[in-house]
């Protein structure tokens, strides 16, 4: 029990994380490469911090201000990167998140600028973060199998043909803006409120990629990819630490290792195989043909 | 009788470099600790350490469970501000001490349990404003800062403020920690009327700033200062010839300034053929401090009472700043400053002193 | 003194054209995100770090740096991009190998230096200060430009005035006409990763040189101008990426200098993102052919 | 013989595509090959290019065995592929398409240079600078055929030329596919206008579900009302 | 009535005259074919009756409406579905999923349903499913629903964009080269169907090179070369036509 209870707080880790990576998670499926999310999150984080510290407002006042500030600024943010496609999208989403951590660093005297904000109390603990947590997966996957999730598959994997079948493809991007940033600042919500402080460099590059991994070694078609993806990376270190000097070097062979034989990641390989294990079961032949490199 | 601590650095990631030469300093305080039973009759310490990899989730998930194992008596870490709020919060919520190489007020105000081994920087930059302002006559400074370190950034505030008591104009730039291009700054401050250039960086990046405002053509009359972190070989070693007579405060003097202190420089040196910087020090006087606790609590203390200890120790001899370590009753740390001037390539206390 | 600091502009700006001109031929051209590629041009500074501590001239550290600056890269592409580029999803996927390359990369590197900071012998490169008109520039300042100038020049001189440009793109945009028309992917991957590891090599020695700071992060801040700059360029273009870096370093020095260096990344940021709405393609991309969209 | 495949086997992840293929073209021969949708016919011509792995069975072309050759190899022995859907390099211009066809020579002797396939396809002269994924689809087929003529080829496999052309351009291949085979080069020809097919080629198989299930003549299979009638419909235009 | 008329309509690509001066009508009920060179901007007109590129100039009207202007998913949801030239599929995802998707514009069930997973939302999701079904039945593909698109052969893969096409009900299907890759017994089924279809009311407008399919098939034929109009008629005439004779079909 006591070592159980002494994984607590990672276990927080990963349902806090898990909430950022459906936030990334929801606007890659839809086919936009927006990694502003992180920046959202830093909005959500620091409107709740300061409702609480500075106005002393209830939990759930300042959770759903946090949200609705991710939301808000989702939304803007869905306006102006519609023009854009690709990496072009993620690197003027990339300037969005530097903005917002540099504003934070700026505006000392509202976010604390470097400092931080701190003194925030714990109102967060492990039930609420699961309750969040779960209902995250739950709304994911009733989205994945509707009709708003298939829209996003199109929009994905062809805008042309999705529009051509009468989608709206800004309208389903910004759907999926909204959502994502709904989802980003609810949990940067949840971890100012859980962990005593924010900072801005907390949300700045590092944790961009750090998101970007889970969705994309999880597998960033499938609801339960982002899932694999937190759980697996969350734990690596952890379970690594007694390799000492050579930990980091091992976690790094293992990212290349994992991606090189489920290179859609973990989810979405294992989908594929299955899917092909069923056809072939229906054909007896079973030699394989590969496209040769 | 042995006694669990666990330490927990950033031994990888960018803060790395600091939080290895705490653990150095660390573990060569406990071996010392054992050796000699400063820790109390036949008690030894027995450590576990953990790299936070500079990470905040990490380092929250370390302290947890650490607190969760009973036989823990207490966390020595972690190493950086940016992680020390949430961690000192966490250690308070779960009851154990938790003694950090920060210097952040947040630290001692989160609860009893969590103590700064570093004084805060109301306590440790003023002596330098002083010196600059009363014994060198600086008119009108040019800050440098570190914009995304709290750390830096702080100590700078408390400069400009001091000084500014004094009566001398100071001005604030900001540069950031992976920046290695000063060039503009450098022309900027160059052709100002700045007669002082306040450093407020990591030793490295510090010694850069200076050369490369030089190069820029910086006029020579110009008074430099620094804090605390310039006082390192490293300094000495990157900016070579440009850090002449740059006067810095010191938590560590290199070579040492006392018999214990010299000792430990040549120890350090011995075990790991480099000297030692601003670092491994603190690192080791953290130890000292800790172990005092320990042996006047006694080695079956209980966590409170541990605690207590530590918030009640009296002039434990360290071997940074003027030798002797107490806390207010704040808990803000308190041990003194030197102040140094660097001279044919090293640090000695200037005369004017 | 704007002059002056438009002169700074420029330098710090070759430093950055030079980090991402290997960098565009991988992303630009490959559309591979290398987030190793930091840490190649770290390797390439600690290579030729320790060649110029054992005693070998700079102008032969060099060289070593690049090659094996080059030969690190060559391999990362074997280990880490390989097989993802036939599984057809190196796009995401390529992001987290790369990762785990550069990992791998820095954690030897903080291991052999043991995180300190470190720099070439004061006597290295000699420090002489040219004053022309009130302004100042370095020995180093100028070997650096000339040096960029040769290297950009002969990049685009091998990508555009030879097969071999065009050899890369066929590969780039598909693999499979590429082969039937004889070219041999592995061979042309093999020549666009050590031409790229190369310039990062050689980029991580000047700046190693001319910034006087050595370490195992040093790849990290390059990362993310890499990225701006290439992508700001318009990918695939080197005229784009060198542009692009000229114009970054200005505009981050003239920030710093005229108004706060604390406001100078909202600024840049800021006008980073307008000018991707004005041009979303960057300033020389072009759209793709035959992509349909649908008028709005 | 110039090409030989031997009981030939292929499968797409256990979805068999191939199963027991023989047949061979000689030199200078044209040879068509024809059979309905998902019959295997593409899947035979990438086998003998190295871009699909056949499970079992053998490709000769003169002594040397192509399967495990790489792809890119086999382009440069002078074994050349027009392929199905185009494969145009979209975002090079219609020039570059081309050049990038003449690597495949390798040293090798040209057989077309650029006027030549100007002069089969002007349209593409005209359209020199233009980037080839915003040609239309027909110029597109013009462009893909043309970059299989760049590379000098010794053996042509064309997979459905005529797709997307217009009947003028259609006759236009035929007839510099016919004269291609006069001046000597060899083709192995997959075609869904059947009967255009057998009216240039030398001889022809039919292959139905990966397997060969008539060859013969072409002039003979084209008055054989019955294949004519179950394979292919009732014979083109 | 959901006739398509063309007035005018000129379109052009930096040089290159892709439509010149282009009117024309297709009418509900009627299977229209439009025949012509390569390039001689075909594809593009179909482009710009469903909004995917923008007119230069001229206007084009949908059941009296001037659509000229619309985006491409509003014209698209006004009644109009197309299939491409150059396949356009979700390779990855499965045949019936490709067929799915097509019923976007007739699902109902709010967005805040399926973002909640409410039960009407699956009762939808299962409605739609037993449909797409049906019409892999009609195109005789049942066997393939759980492919994937991209493994299929390329006919195979034309008749999944057709199917997805008629999913979202049009009252105008533009069908750019249906049958290309197809021999003449599949490409009669086919054409059985979009004779059916045309039956039902609903305008097609064809795009072939395929003559025999066109001459069987189609009630009035335009001819375009070089973006202008050249001919039209009844099939017959058309072919008769000199000028269509030297522009396109060749003397045989
Ligand atoms: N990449 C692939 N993955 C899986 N199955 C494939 C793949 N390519 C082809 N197939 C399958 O292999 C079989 C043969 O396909 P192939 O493309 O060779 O037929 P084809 O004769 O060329 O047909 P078409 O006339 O329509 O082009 C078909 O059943 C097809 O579904
Ligand atoms: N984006 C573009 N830029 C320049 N030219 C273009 C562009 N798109 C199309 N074209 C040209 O416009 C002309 C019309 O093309 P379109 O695709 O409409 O022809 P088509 O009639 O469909 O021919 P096909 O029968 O070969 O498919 C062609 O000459 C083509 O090269
Ligand atoms: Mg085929
Ligand atoms: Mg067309």
């Amino acid at each position: 029990m006591d070592t159980l209870l002494s994984f607590r707080p990672l276990f927080d880790l990963f349902l806090i994380h898990l909430g950022f990576a459906y936030s990334q998670y929801i606007v890659l499926r839809a086919g936009a490469f927006s990694i502003g999310n992180v920046g959202l999150s830093a909005i959500g984080a620091y409107t709740a911090a300061i409702l609480t510290v500075n106005y002393g407002l209830p939990l759930p006042v300042t959770l759903l201000a946090g949200a609705l500030a991710g939301l808000a600024f989702g939304t803007l943010l869905a306006i102006p990167l519609a023009r854009l496609r690709g990496v072009y999208q993620a690197i003027a989403s990339l300037a969005f998140v530097q903005i917002v951590l540099s504003a934070n660093l700026y505006a000392e005297n509202v976010t604390g600028g470097a400092m931080g904000f701190s003194g925030i109390p714990k109102l967060v603990g492990t039930g609420t973060l699961l309750v969040f947590a779960l209902g995250t997966i739950y709304v994911m996957l009733a989205i994945s199998r509707s009709r708003l999730g298939r829209a996003f598959d199109a929009v994905r994997e062809d805008e042309g043909m999705a529009v051509s079948l009468g989608i709206n493809a800004a309208r389903t991007q910004a759907i999926a803006y909204m959502i994502s940033g709904l989802l980003a600042g609810l949990f940067g919500s949840l971890e100012a409120l859980h962990s005593y402080a924010v900072e801005p460099n907390q949300f700045g590059f590092h944790l961009i990629i750090v998101i970007l991994s889970y969705v994309v070694l999880g597998g960033r078609r499938s609801v339960w990819g982002p899932l694999v993806g937190v759980a697996l990376l969350i734990a690596l270190p952890e379970i690594s630490r007694p390799l000492a000097d050579a930990r980091i070097m091992i976690y790094g062979l293992i990212l290349m290792v994992v991606m090189n034989f489920m290179p859609r990641g973990i989810v979405d390989t294992l989908v594929a195989r299955r899917a092909r294990r069923r056809s072939r079961a229906a054909n007896p032949e079973v030699r394989q043909a590969e496209v040769k490199g | 009788k042995e006694v669990k601590v666990a330490i927990i650095q950033s031994l990888t990631g960018s803060p790395a470099f600091i939080g290895r030469g705490i653990a150095d300093g660390v573990v060569m305080a406990i071996e010392e600790i054992n050796a000699k039973g400063l820790a109390g009759e036949g008690v030894t310490i027995q450590y576990t350490l953990d790299d936070d990899a500079g990470d905040r989730g990490q380092a929250l998930g370390l302290i947890g469970r650490r607190a969760a194992d009973s036989e823990n008596i207490a966390i020595i870490g972690p190493t950086t501000g940016a992680i020390a709020p949430a961690a000192a919060a966490a250690a308070n919520d779960l009851g154990i001490l938790a003694y950090m190489q920060s210097n952040n007020d947040a630290v001692p105000q989160a609860g009893p349990w969590s103590f700064p081994f570093s004084q805060p920087a109301s306590i440790a930059t003023p002596p330098i404003a002083d010196y600059a302002a009363q014994k060198r006559g600086v008119q009108n400074c040019s800050v440098i800062t570190v914009m995304d370190n709290e750390a830096y950034v702080a100590m700078a505030n408390v400069f400009m403020e001091r000084a500014s008591e004094h009566g001398v104009k100071a001005q604030l730039d900001g540069v950031k920690l992976s920046d290695i291009d000063f060039s503009a700054l450098a022309v900027k401050v160059a052709q100002s009327d700045a007669d002082c250039l306040f450093i407020a960086t990591p030793a490295a990046l510090g010694a850069n700033v200076i050369m490369q405002f030089k190069q820029a053509g910086l006029d020579p009359e110009v008074q430099i200062f620094g804090l605390q972190s310039l006082a390192s070989p490293e300094f000495l070693n990157t900016g070579g010839s440009a850090v002449e007579g740059v006067t810095v405060i010191g938590e560590w003097t290199p070579g040492g300034f006392d018999e214990p202190s010299r000792a430990f420089a040549e120890a350090y040196k011995a075990k790991h053929g480099v000297e030692a910087d601003n670092w491994a020090p603190q690192g080791y006087s953290t130890m000292m401090v800790f172990a005092d606790a320990l042996r006047r609590a006694g080695p079956d203390a209980t966590r409170e009472e541990l605690r207590d200890a530590l918030a009640g120790i009296k002039d434990v001899p360290v071997i940074v700043g003027e030798g002797v370590y107490n806390f207010t009753p704040e808990r803000a740390a308190t041990f003194g400053m030197g102040i140094l001037t660097v001279k044919d390539g090293s640090f000695v206390r200037p005369e004017d002193l | 003194m704007f002059l002056q600091q438009i002169i700074n502009g420029l330098v710090i700006g070759g430093v950055y054209a030079l980090f991402a001109l290997g960098f565009t031929l991988i992303f630009g051209i490959h559309k591979i995100m290398n987030l190793a590629h930091g840490g190649i041009f770290m390797t390439g500074a600690f290579i030729g770090l320790y060649s110029v501590q054992a005693g070998l001239p700079l102008w032969l550290a060099f060289i070593l740096a690049m090659v094996g600056a080059g030969l690190v890269s060559v391999i990362i592409e074997v280990t880490a991009f390989r097989r993802l580029r036939q599984s057809g999803e190196v796009e995401f996927s390529a992001l987290i190998s790369s990762i785990g390359a550069n990992l791998v990369l820095v954690s030897i590197a903080q291991i052999l230096s043991k995180t300190q900071v470190l720099r070439f012998p004061f006597d290295t490169f000699p420090v002489v200060i040219f004053k022309v008109w009130g302004l100042r520039v370095s020995a180093l300042q100028l070997a650096m430009a000339v040096l960029a100038i040769l290297l950009v020049a002969g990049l685009s001189w091998y990508l555009y005035r030879t097969g071999f440009g065009r050899q890369v793109r066929a590969v780039a945009q598909n693999e499979r006409a590429a082969l039937l028309a004889g070219i041999r992917p592995s061979v042309i991957y093999f020549q666009t990763f050590m031409l790229s590891g190369m310039l990062a090599g050689a980029a991580g020695v000047l700046v190693g040189l001319a910034f006087n700071s050595i370490h195992f992060m040093m790849g990290d801040p390059f990362l993310l101008r890499g990225f701006v700059v290439v992508i700001l360029g318009g990918l695939g273009s080197v005229a784009g990426a060198l542009v692009a870096s000229l114009g970054f370093g200005v505009l981050q020095t003239l920030s710093v200098a005229y108004l706060s260096s604390r406001l100078s990344d909202i600024i840049i940021f800021g006008l980073l993102f307008a000018v991707l709405l004005l041009r979303p393609h960057g300033l020389f991309g072009r759209d793709e052919a035959g992509v349909l969209r649908g008028r709005r | 013989m110039l090409l030989t495949v031997t009981d030939l086997h292929a499968s797409y992840s256990g979805i068999r595509a191939l199963a027991g293929v023989s047949l061979n073209v000689a030199e200078g021969e044209m040879v068509a090959l024809i059979g309905p949708n998902g019959a295997g016919k593409s899947t035979l011509l990438n086998c003998i290019s190295g871009i699909v792995q056949p499970s079992a069975g053998q490709i000769r072309v003169e002594e040397a065995e192509l399967v495990r050759r790489p792809a890119w190899a086999i382009a440069r022995m002078g074994i050349l592929q027009s392929p199905e859907g185009r494969q145009v390099l979209p975002n090079m211009s219609v020039l570059e398409n081309l050049q990038v066809g003449a690597n495949a020579l390798h040293g090798r002797r040209p057989t077309h240079d650029l006027d030549a396939v100007f002069r089969l396809f002007p349209i593409l002269q005209e359209r020199q600078e233009q980037l080839a994924g915003s040609l239309s689809g027909g110029q597109q087929q013009m462009l893909a055929i043309g970059r299989a003529l760049m590379g000098g080829p010794r053996l042509l496999l064309l997979d459905e030329p005529s797709l997307g052309l217009a009947p003028v351009i259609v006759q236009q291949v035929f007839e510099a596919l016919a004269q291609l085979r006069r001046d000597g080069m060899t083709i192995l020809l997959v075609e869904q206008n059947a009967r255009k097919a057998l009216q240039v080629s030398d001889r022809a198989y039919v292959i139905e579900h990966g397997h060969v299930v008539t060859e013969g003549p072409s002039r003979e299979l084209a008055q054989d009302n019955s294949v004519m009638a179950h394979y292919l419909g009732t014979g083109g235009h | 009535m959901t006739d398509l008329v063309l007035e005018n309509v000129h379109k052009n690509f930096g040089g290159v005259v892709a439509s010149n001066d282009v009117s024309m009508r297709v009418p509900a009920g009627r299977i229209t074919g439009l025949i012509g060179p390569n390039g001689a901007g075909k594809t593009t007109l179909i482009n710009l009756i469903t909004g995917m590129l923008s007119l230069s100039s001229g206007k084009v009207l949908f059941g009296g409406h001037d659509i000229s202007a619309e985006p491409a998913d509003r014209v698209a949801r006004a009644g109009m579905g197309r299939t491409f030239q150059n396949i356009r599929l979700q390779k990855e995802a499965s045949v019936l999923a490709n067929v799915m998707i097509g019923f976007h514009r007739h699902e109902t069930c709010s967005l805040i349903a399926a973002i909640l997973g409410l039960p009407s939302s699956r009762r939808e999701d299962a409605l739609l499913r037993q449909k797409a079904m049906a019409l892999l039945g009609r195109f005789g593909m049942a066997g393939d629903a759980d492919s994937p698109a991209g493994s299929l052969a390329y006919g195979h893969q034309r008749k999944v964009e057709m199917m997805r096409a008629l999913a979202t009900d049009p009252d105008l299907i533009l069908l750019d080269e249906p049958v290309a890759g197809m021999n003449d017994v599949e490409a009669l089924q086919l054409g059985r169907i979009f004779r059916e279809l045309a039956d039902e009311g609903k305008a097609i407008l064809l795009i072939e090179h395929n003559m025999r399919f066109v001459q069987e098939l189609c009630d009035h034929v335009y001819v375009l070369d070089g973006g202008r109009l050249i001919a039209e008629g009844t099939p017959r005439d058309v072919v008769a036509d000199p000028a269509v004779i030297t522009a396109y079909l060749g003397e045989e």
